[in-house]
């Protein structure tokens, strides 16, 4: 091995075999946005043999407070993400492999990158994606490493199948109008230390340290001095639908995936839930006006705007974007605020 | 009594991080609900919860002298 | 404040207000390597008003794993690391005022740089500037945040002059013969983890949140999966020289600093800690052994090579650098082995 | 008895997280001391100490069921 990555062979849990095994594995990162960027970093200075990067959104200067490698230029080029991590990510190390992929991620599209690689990391920004990762990770055995933030607040949790509960055991089912970083905002450390968890346990998965893995549901609040590991070995269920003994999948049919549609002559994507969801419109409201949206409301809908992108929102999940006949771009927007 | 600790953003709700209340022999259900109803919070069906630093589900027994963490999850990246 | 910042300021404990303070602010980063250049980063992001940085060193390939910004060209181009870190962050956001000093920290070249501003990171590697940095922040009254790393175990520590105890309440003295990242290795989450610490109560601080601010003493094993954060009320001693009843600041004199000198005639350079130290080179030499270094030994001196530089390191901590007349770099060398 | 955490290396000299030993009454730099002895650990003078999470220095007093944590200072950045 070279002087690269002397003081990563120093550490004696990696050692000279550990970085050899690092070199041979490919690694898939679903999300590059603030998680995204961070790991895609931290794998390329590893020297991780292969890194695919999927993201479908691109570089804006709202990006830059959080989101490592990315540049001014990026923004000014409007690159997608996936392209400007990985330009960025090959001049930081030649020798990596990097795959980079522009598209929405959903059981569809992702499920034929799971073949052969080692290890998948979360860097998404919503439950939905993060569910079909899961299962992915329990039908292919593929471990995968959750991380989310919103505010100062973070968790990480790494699923192993077969050994460890998985996120729909823990969950059970997609948590309801949570935070998300376009209401409650995000700080950079925020980011910094749930990729600090996924790293960690990442090099352990990568250099087949299994024993070394974190074993329980990290929790963390920087800005008011909270950190709690969970205990999670009570929480695997034998009739858990992902992980259990008769395994369905379920997240990976359609009926459990958001919907979008064009609407028919007009300027608009209509985005609908898997399931019909019980919005809280007054809260969802007043925390999107705390946000800086402009909110109109009646006790059927709420009309919220921002940066003259404008959303119609309706208390069972429904919304209709208005401005676009991009499908993807009215997901991107809907799960920002919705999760 | 059991002392509930609060994290993230409904330690701000309540006021404070920690408080101790009744609830031995309790379910993890029946503490949520009686929270829920003097702090005003809400929302706690989708927060996870931890006994003891270890994952509880709703049906799970208190005892005397636990203390019961509830942990929003996030999903922002 | 432009949208760059609207996540930064969506947050509520920072808003609008406190994005105000952050660029009114001015922020003295000592050292840009792991720390430094995630440190660097992190504030650039920020948008702080103006960031000086401070480091003697130059980018090498061996920093490239966990290193931040730097990149395969600064290597190639031997930049120093503040003029590359610099570069970097201008490329991230040309709003920051970045000064780039390249020199070695010490009382004397330090205290200057004091005047005005409002924080002082660490992101030294070793106890001897840290404690000049804790004795120059009771002096100037200026608060410091700590922080350090090896292996996967890293601590932080933030010193407010006046309210907490600070860094010479806790240690006393200097520690001796602990491991460095040049013997021990270093992985980048770990760097990560402390500096997600030091961001995080660096924010609160620049937005002038005093009561955010961590009330102990943080200490982490990402790799033994182990976190603790430990009370200092007690740890503030009345009779503490640096921050007590009637400081001294010792180690502002001359006497507590590490002297180098240029053997007359020889391509050497003597590096002499500022006491006499009583190291177990036994057990240093093996260290040193596993850790890649060519080691011979006696029972009065242990003689270590790699990288074709060689030192001889007596057990009163004395050591000659051969090899050169630099006394920074001799200096340095000295430090990553012995701390 | 008082229960004794490793923190970083010292954990993989000792070959465990954590032990349970005499101590009720003794003084840190006691405890050190016996430990240093018992485990061949080097060094213990210069390891922070933590009982029950607070900063603790070589006169600390120790009680029946503290916890006590030795945390190695580390240098590197």
């Amino acid at each position: 091995m070279s002087e690269r990555y002397s003081r990563q062979t120093l550490f004696s849990p990696i050692g000279e075999e550990g970085q050899k095994k690092i070199s041979s594995k490919h690694v898939l990162l679903i999300g590059a946005g603030a998680l995204g960027s961070a790991n895609a970093e931290f794998l390329t200075r590893a020297g991780i043999g292969k890194l695919t990067i999927v993201d479908r959104d691109y570089v804006e200067e709202s990006n830059l407070q959080r989101q490592q490698l990315y540049t001014e230029k990026d923004v000014l080029e409007k690159l997608p993400k996936a392209e400007a991590a990985k330009r960025h990510c090959q001049d930081i190390n030649g020798e990596v492999e990097v795959e980079a992929i522009i598209m929405d991620g959903t059981a569809l599209s992702l499920e034929p990158l799971f073949a052969g690689v080692s290890l998948v990391i979360d860097a998404t920004d919503n439950f939905e994606t993060r569910m079909v990762i899961n299962d992915l990770s329990q039908k292919h055995r593929i471990p995968w490493i959750y991380g989310a933030c919103v505010g100062s607040v973070g968790m990480s949790f790494t699923i192993i199948p077969g050994v460890t509960p998985c996120l729909n055991c823990l969950l059970r089912s997609i948590p309801i109008q949570g935070m998300t970083c376009d209401t409650g905002g995000i700080i950079f450390p925020a980011v910094q230390m749930v990729v600090a968890h996924q790293a960690a346990d990442a090099l352990k998965i990568l250099v087949e340290d299994y024993d070394a893995v974190r074993p329980g549901f990290s929790t963390f609040d920087l800005w008011r001095n909270q950190y709690q590991t969970m205990k999670v070995g009570r929480a695997k269920k034998s009739d858990c639908l992902s992980c259990g003994e008769a395994p369905t999948y379920p997240f990976l049919t359609l009926e459990n995936a958001t919907k979008t549609t064009v609407l028919c002559g007009r300027d608009t994507v209509q985005v609908r839930p898997p399931a019909p969801r019980k919005l809280q419109l007054e809260k969802l409201g007043s925390d999107l006006g705390g946000s800086g949206f402009t909110v109109k409301s009646n006790p059927f809908l709420l009309s919220v705007e921002k940066d003259g992108e404008r959303m119609v929102i309706f208390s069972d999940g429904r919304a209709l974007i208005h401005g676009t006949k991009d499908m993807v771009h009215a997901k991107v927007l809907y799960q920002r605020i919705l999760g | 009594m059991v002392n509930v600790l609060f994290f993230a953003h409904l330690k701000d709700v309540v006021g404070k991080e920690e408080v101790s209340v009744e609830g031995n022999e309790w379910n993890v259900a029946r503490l949520k609900e009686k929270i829920a109803a003097d702090y005003g919070l809400e929302g706690l069906e989708s927060v996870m919860t931890a006994v003891n630093e270890e994952f509880a589900d709703d049906e799970t027994i208190l005892s005397e002298g636990d203390t019961i963490a509830f942990i929003p999850p996030v999903s922002g990246g």
